[in-house]
């Protein structure tokens, strides 16, 4: 058994590689996530043996990923929404500067240059 | 100190009644570490979420940076260290010695093999001028891309002491981990273990698993996507 | 309510400080009823139930369940009531109107500077006009402090690399009190300033004046206030936290180093601008590095004003 | 009193082994107890005398004893002495270690060399910790803000490091209690026939285990920005530095749980003992701690209301801060009840108890006047906050803490300690205490901020009835030490059980306890406050306090020794 787990692992690592070099559009975060917690699955049940184990074990763990979970999505109640309010903004005033720099620039090439978009800083 | 009573294992400590009690306490206080080290390294995925969700593109551009060969080799190179742990498990259960030491060898060998290819890339990433954020300073080509492109994104350098600092920590975790195993290795060589008593593997093998449960992770996040 | 607020609270100067301290006093006389029952109770059964019998043991007992319903039930009415209150009020502390006149608030180790949108720039005291909502843009220069102005019940941190704001309004002429209450080091405690109320008209009438041009001297003794000189610099010969300013300009200078240097207007605009370049000896490095952002005719104003003090 | 008292066993975990080395290198939980004792008095007393000079420097404005750059240095050392080497060990690791074991019925805890360890590490942190004065100046605070952490001295390096190093200390004696409540207890000790102090340093544990390793993450990504520039939390370099705060209070928050836990398990048993009932509502409050606990997750954003995060993050967690106060709500309204129709016995440790029900309410209502938003936005970092904290740390834990040291300090030591001085004493603490603390709520309602140096002249009157109360409480607390240190060599003998309590630690082992607290593991046949069911000690006008330890323990123990 220990064989077929770690297989389907190896097969899951092959997936993930695979799957992340396609362009899925929004799709390539979650499914990588997924993937992830799919081998994390097998490795904790399994090799770590917890699906056989102590069942107040498997409760520890199982706190242990919620409060992950807990201290994960707090923060990004702030972090996503920052600014929803008027009187914090959004962005730093070092993006705000930047973007005002580009577009100043766009502006300074002249009228047909203007319509471009930055130009994003790297390609796959 | 009491000594243990006559008919009782040499490895049973005063203040447990059984055997069991005491293997039973002992996995539930390993499973209790490994949510500290969950926790402590959720930190950095905390870290990681905040500055994605906020510059994906940078993290996207970021992550073209490193090399996913290297990184999928160590990935699999982790994972076979957990099977061969797992399987050294198994094998000591059996009554076994010999495939428990051949299979912690193994283990040992796999560690070595992922830190020396951590070693690798570091070192061109260091060559490259990529540090942690404000040394961050590239220069020159690094794997066919020009860094100069690279110098002034912002938010680029902050990917960078993420992927510094987990995979700095992480690597830490498996240095320890081969210690331990070492020390393993040479408590097998002397006969201390046998399908009676193996609580010092099974809870360095629990450890051995997490710390690639958290790689299992990092690889996509970092070199993926 | 007088011009000193009541014993809680001080006086209600801005628009939003009487909801404010409504809901204050809504949470606080519900805090008192509980505590003195929670009191009085302890003391009736402490008193009642006193040990006489050493060997006495109560016999079994259950009080009724409702009191374990109510002590869950009751609070968590009234918690969710304050709950709602204190979010609206919340929600509309923060939500400037539209049409609120706009003053750029810069915070510097340890002084507020504000520009108005005729590009006056002042330090620490600032005038506003009454009647009409006012919003505050917020931004650090080096770390975080926080801008509260009690008052009028407002306050809100100001950060390095970020806008944030604050509103009010105020309906009456006045000075009010300016604090930074997040910490921000040394003079933390002397980041005072001074909020003045005006009626529009005179308020217009100080703008302007701000241009007209104050001989040096006079600028510089301003300054001196102003900019917090005084927190750490004396004018009568006093040790404070750095040198005393009496007797300063032209004297010989002895610092950290071993070498020294004769205080003229060079070595002054020098140990203005770029403090750390020269410790005077026997003091700490205290200085802020933050004036290096004077303008001349501001760093003249000083200068004139130090050789003044002879 | 009249039953007489037992003669001490002639060994105890004591007097078993004499040498320092025995001290130093002891797995015995009662031992390493001890030693954690003399250490967190000692981290209080600095941490205390730090304090009296923070109020001697505030008693007029202006310089008054030292400037600004000590003053800074000096509150800051204190809350980082007081928090971190003093309140969060205080009950856990001294009277958790000393009694939890005993109470379950155990002879040891599940790893008594890591226990020993815990020690080491935290005394190892508490150096790091102390050094950082030593090499550079540490200001501003106990929260280590971002970006001005990184931007004064190297000291921070070294105070990072001392706390992260201490963490490891926390997590690691949490992780022991929780393995050794599962795994030890006694035959018939179910978990509704736990001690309420059991319950609630199980609850503590939970919470050392799950969010102090984030404030070890915090600490190292702290000394990585001050030492390497990472950019995280530096703005100038394009990090957040509200996410700091995040990371510290993700922590923060619940360690004020660590704080408040145990207090409220030693609160229970001292009601239950001196009220000689059991402690109403059993099942709620044992598991409010639990509730507590986890809900004490939840809430940390209400300490950033002014920060500039999001005002959504603000009312979500604005809401849950509010339903904290409710299972609290639920202890102490059952602790009241606790004396309804009971048998008061007003001892010095129930003086302390009661004195936590008027103090701890005091601080948890201004807890939940901080939690309401519009509130909050104006008192944020004033001394009403100041004083918050105050009334549930020093009037909540340490009070609470002080009446646990004097209900178990026969059993520790086998002495008794003068009952009069004791009630004199506490009058002072609950007199200076409050004398120190109440006018900063006024202050700080009517806008006196907090970690200033100097202060407006209209707040000097509240700033000197606080310099006053503070010197009252400070004879207060050294009368204490004085009279304790001296039952030490000129106190009665203890007998066994002087209070009449029920759980093991008074019925089942001598005083003090015999190095290995039983010879038989005890079996446990009723609940911890069934006082009814307990005729061997109320039975024939006794009073509880009688030498009738358990049978066992008392006919045997002279053959074995
Ligand atoms: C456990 C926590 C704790 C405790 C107990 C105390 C206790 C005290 N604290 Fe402190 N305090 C904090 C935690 C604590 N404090 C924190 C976290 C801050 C915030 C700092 C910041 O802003 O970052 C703070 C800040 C703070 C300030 C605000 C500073 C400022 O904002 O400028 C003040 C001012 O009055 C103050 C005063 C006091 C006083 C007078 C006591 C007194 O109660 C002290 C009394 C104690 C003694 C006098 C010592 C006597 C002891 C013995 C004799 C040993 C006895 C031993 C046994 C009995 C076994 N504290
Ligand atoms: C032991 C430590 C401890 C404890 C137990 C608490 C308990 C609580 N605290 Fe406190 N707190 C601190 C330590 C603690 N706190 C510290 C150290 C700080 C400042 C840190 C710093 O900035 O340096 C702080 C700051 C702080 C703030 C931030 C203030 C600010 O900086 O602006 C807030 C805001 O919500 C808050 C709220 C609460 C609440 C709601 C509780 C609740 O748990 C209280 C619950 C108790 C009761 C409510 C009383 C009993 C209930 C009843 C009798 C029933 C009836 C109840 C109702 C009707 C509601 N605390
Ligand atoms: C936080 C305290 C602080 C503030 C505020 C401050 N200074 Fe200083 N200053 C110092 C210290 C400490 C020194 C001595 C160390 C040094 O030379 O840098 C000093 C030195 C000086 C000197 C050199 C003095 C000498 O004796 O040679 C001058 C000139 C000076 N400051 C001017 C100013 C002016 C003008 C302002 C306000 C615009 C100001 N300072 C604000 C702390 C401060
Ligand atoms: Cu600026 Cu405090
Ligand atoms: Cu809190």
């Amino acid at each position: 058994m220990l064989v077929t787990v770690f297989g389907s692992l190896i097969f899951l690592t092959i997936l993930t590689v695979v799957s992340s070099r396609l362009d899925l559009g929004a799709f390539n975060v979650p499914l990588a996530m997924l993937i992830a917690t799919t081998k994390a699955a097998l490795v904790v049940g399994f090799f770590m043996a917890l699906k056989y184990d102590n069942r107040v074990n498997s409760l520890v763990f199982a706190v242990g990923a919620l409060f992950v979970i807990v201290f994960l999505s707090f923060t990004l109640l702030d972090t996503a929404f920052r600014g929803d309010l008027p009187n914090t903004t959004k962005g730093t005033i070092m993006e705000m500067d930047a973007a005002e720099a580009a577009l100043q620039a766009r502006q300074d090439a002249g009228p047909g240059a203007a319509v471009a978009p930055v130009p994003p800083p790297a390609t796959h | 100190m009491a000594q243990p009573a006559a008919g009782q294992p040499a490895h049973l400590k005063h203040y447990f009644v059984s055997s069991d009690q005491q293997f039973d306490a002992a996995k539930m206080g390993m499973w209790l570490f490994l949510i500290t080290e969950i926790l402590l390294f959720s930190g950095m995925f905390v870290a990681y979420t905040v500055y994605r969700v906020w510059h994906p593109e940078v993290f996207e551009a970021a992550s073209d940076l490193l090399d996913w060969k290297l990184g999928g080799i160590n990935t699999l190179v982790l994972l076979g260290s957990s099977f061969t742990v797992a399987y050294g498990i198994q094998r000591i259960q059996r009554g076994d010695r010999k495939g428990l030491i051949i299979n912690l060898l193994l283990t040992l060998l796999c560690a070595a093999i992922f830190m020396g290819i951590k070693y690798v890339e570091y070192s061109g990433k260091f060559e490259a001028g990529i540090f942690p954020g404000g040394n961050f300073a590239p220069v020159g080509d690094y794997h066919g891309h020009d860094m100069a492109n690279y110098a002034d994104i912002l938010f680029l350098p902050q990917f960078f002491s993420i992927y510094f600092v987990m995979t700095g920590i992480h690597g830490f975790h498996v240095l320890v981990g081969m210690g331990v195993f070492t020390w393993l290795v040479i408590r097998s060589f002397k006969g201390d273990f046998s399908p009676e008593y193996y609580t010092p593997i099974e809870l360095t093998g629990l450890y051995w698993h997490l710390v690639d449960i958290i790689w299992i992770f990092l690889f996509p996040l970092l070199y993926l996507i | 309510m007088g011009e000193n607020g009541t014993l809680w609270l001080p006086e209600a100067a801005s628009t939003i400080a009487p909801e404010v301290d409504a809901l204050f006093y809504f949470v606080y006389w519900i805090s008192v009823a509980f505590f003195i029952g929670v009191v009085g109770f302890l003391i009736y059964f402490a008193v009642k139930y006193r040990r006489k019998d050493h060997s006495y043991v109560p016999p079994e007992h259950h009080p009724s369940p409702l009191i374990e319903t109510a002590s869950i039930v009751i609070p968590t009415i009234l918690v969710l009531i304050v709950f709602t209150w204190g979010f609206k009020v919340f929600v509309k502390m923060y939500a400037a109107p539209p049409d609120s006149y706009e003053i750029t608030v810069r915070a510097k180790q340890w002084y507020w500077e504000y520009e108005y949108d005729n590009g006056v720039v002042v330090p620490n005291e600032i005038h506003v006009p009454i009647g009409r909502p006012i919003k505050l843009n917020m931004s650090s220069e080096d770390v975080i402090h926080s801008y509260f102005l009690p008052d009028f019940r407002v306050k809100h941190d100001v950060l390095p690399n970020r806008y944030t704001s604050i509103w009010f309004q105020v309906d009456e002429s006045g000075e009010y009190q300016v604090y930074c209450t997040e910490y921000c080091g040394t003079s933390h405690s002397a980041m005072l300033g001074t909020l003045i109320a005006q009626p529009e008209a005179e308020f217009q009438r100080w703008l302007g004046d701000q241009n007209a041009d104050r001989p040096p001297e006079e600028l510089g003794a301003v300054l001196y206030t102003q900019y917090n000189c005084s927190a750490c610099h004396s004018v009568d010969g006093s040790r404070g936290v750095g040198p005393t300013f009496q007797g300063l300009f032209g004297a010989e200078r002895p610092f950290e180093d071993g070498t020294s240097a004769v205080a003229d207007e060079n070595y002054l605009r020098e140990a203005i601008l770029n403090p750390a370049a020269e410790i005077v000896e026997s003091y700490p490095p205290a200085m802020p590095p933050s004036y290096s952002s004077l303008s001349a005719r501001e760093l003249d104003g000083l200068i004139a004003y130090i050789k003044t003090l002879q | 009193m009249h039953a007489s008292s037992a003669a001490a066993p002639a060994v105890h975990y004591l007097n078993n082994e004499k040498t320092i080395r025995s001290w130093l290198t002891t797995v015995d939980h009662k031992r390493i107890g001890m030693m954690y004792l003399v250490a967190v008095s000692l981290a209080f007393l600095a941490g205390g005398i730090l304090a009296l000079l923070v109020r001697t420097e505030l008693a007029a404005p202006g310089e008054t004893i030292m400037g600004p750059d000590a003053y800074n240095q000096t509150f800051t050392l204190h809350a980082v002495l007081m928090v971190f080497a003093f309140i969060i060990p205080a009950i856990p690791a001294v009277m958790g270690n000393f009694v939890l074991p005993i109470q379950l019925g155990a002879k040891d805890v599940a790893f008594p060399r890591l226990n020993l360890a815990s020690f080491y590490i935290y005394l190892i942190g508490a150096v790091i910790a102390l050094t950082a004065v030593v090499v550079g100046r540490v200001d501003g605070g106990w929260t280590f803000y971002a970006p001005y952490s990184t931007s004064v001295g190297n000291g921070i390096l070294f105070i990072t490091m001392g706390v992260f190093v201490m963490g490891f200390s926390s997590i690691l004696t949490g992780l022991n209690f929780i393995v050794t409540v599962h795994k030890m207890r006694a035959p018939g000790l179910t978990w509704t026939r736990l001690p309420l102090f059991v319950w609630s340093i199980y609850a503590t544990s939970i919470v050392q285990v799950l969010a102090t390793p984030v404030i070890g993450i915090t600490m190292l990504l702290l000394f990585l920005e001050k030492l390497l520039g990472i950019g995280i939390f530096d703005p100038a370099l394009g990090g957040d530095p509200v996410l700091f705060q995040h990371f510290f209070w993700f922590y923060s928050h619940p360690a004020v749980y660590i704080m408040i836990l145990p207090a409220f398990g030693v609160i229970s048993d001292l009601m239950g003992t001196f009220s000689r009932n059991r402690v109403q509502g059993y099942k709620f409050v044992a598991l409010s701690s639990v509730a507590i606990a986890f809900l004490g997750f939840l809430v940390w954003g209400h300490h950033m209301f002014v920060s500039g995060q999001s005002a959504v993050s603000s009312i979500v967690f604005s809401l849950i801060t509010y339903l904290i106060g409710i299972p609290t709500g639920v202890k102490v309204i059952n602790w009241v009840l606790t004396m309804y129709r009971g048998s008061v016995w007003l001892q010095t440790p129930m003086l302390y108890a009661l004195m936590f029900l008027i103090t701890f309410s005091i601080g948890g209502f201004t807890g939940i006047m901080l939690g309401v938003l519009a509130i909050d936005v104006h008192l944020h970092d004033t001394y009403f906050v100041v004083a918050h904290f105050h009334y549930v740390m020093m009037g909540g834990n340490v009070i609470a803490a002080l009446g646990g040291l004097h209900y178990w300090w026969p059993k520790m030591t086998g002495k008794m300690y003068n009952e009069t001085a004791g009630r004199i004493a506490a009058a002072l603490v609950f007199i200076g205490f409050n004398l120190t603390f109440f006018p900063q709520f006024i202050m700080g309602s009517r806008g006196m901020p907090r970690r200033y140096y100097d202060y407006l002249p209209e707040f000097e009157i509240y700033h000197q009835l606080s310099t006053m109360g503070s010197y009252i409480l400070g004879i207060g607390l050294f009368m204490i030490l004085g009279y304790l240190l001296v039952s030490l060599f000129k106190g009665r003998v203890a007998p066994a059980n002087p209070w009449g309590a029920l759980t093991l630690e008074w019925t089942h082992t001598t005083t003090p306890p015999d190095p290995h607290n039983f010879h038989h593991t005890p079996v446990v046949t009723r609940g911890p406050y069934d006082y009814h069911l307990a005729p061997e000690l109320f039975a024939d006008g006794h009073s509880g306090d009688g030498a009738n330890v358990s049978p066992e323990s008392v006919h045997r123990s002279p053959s074995e020794a």
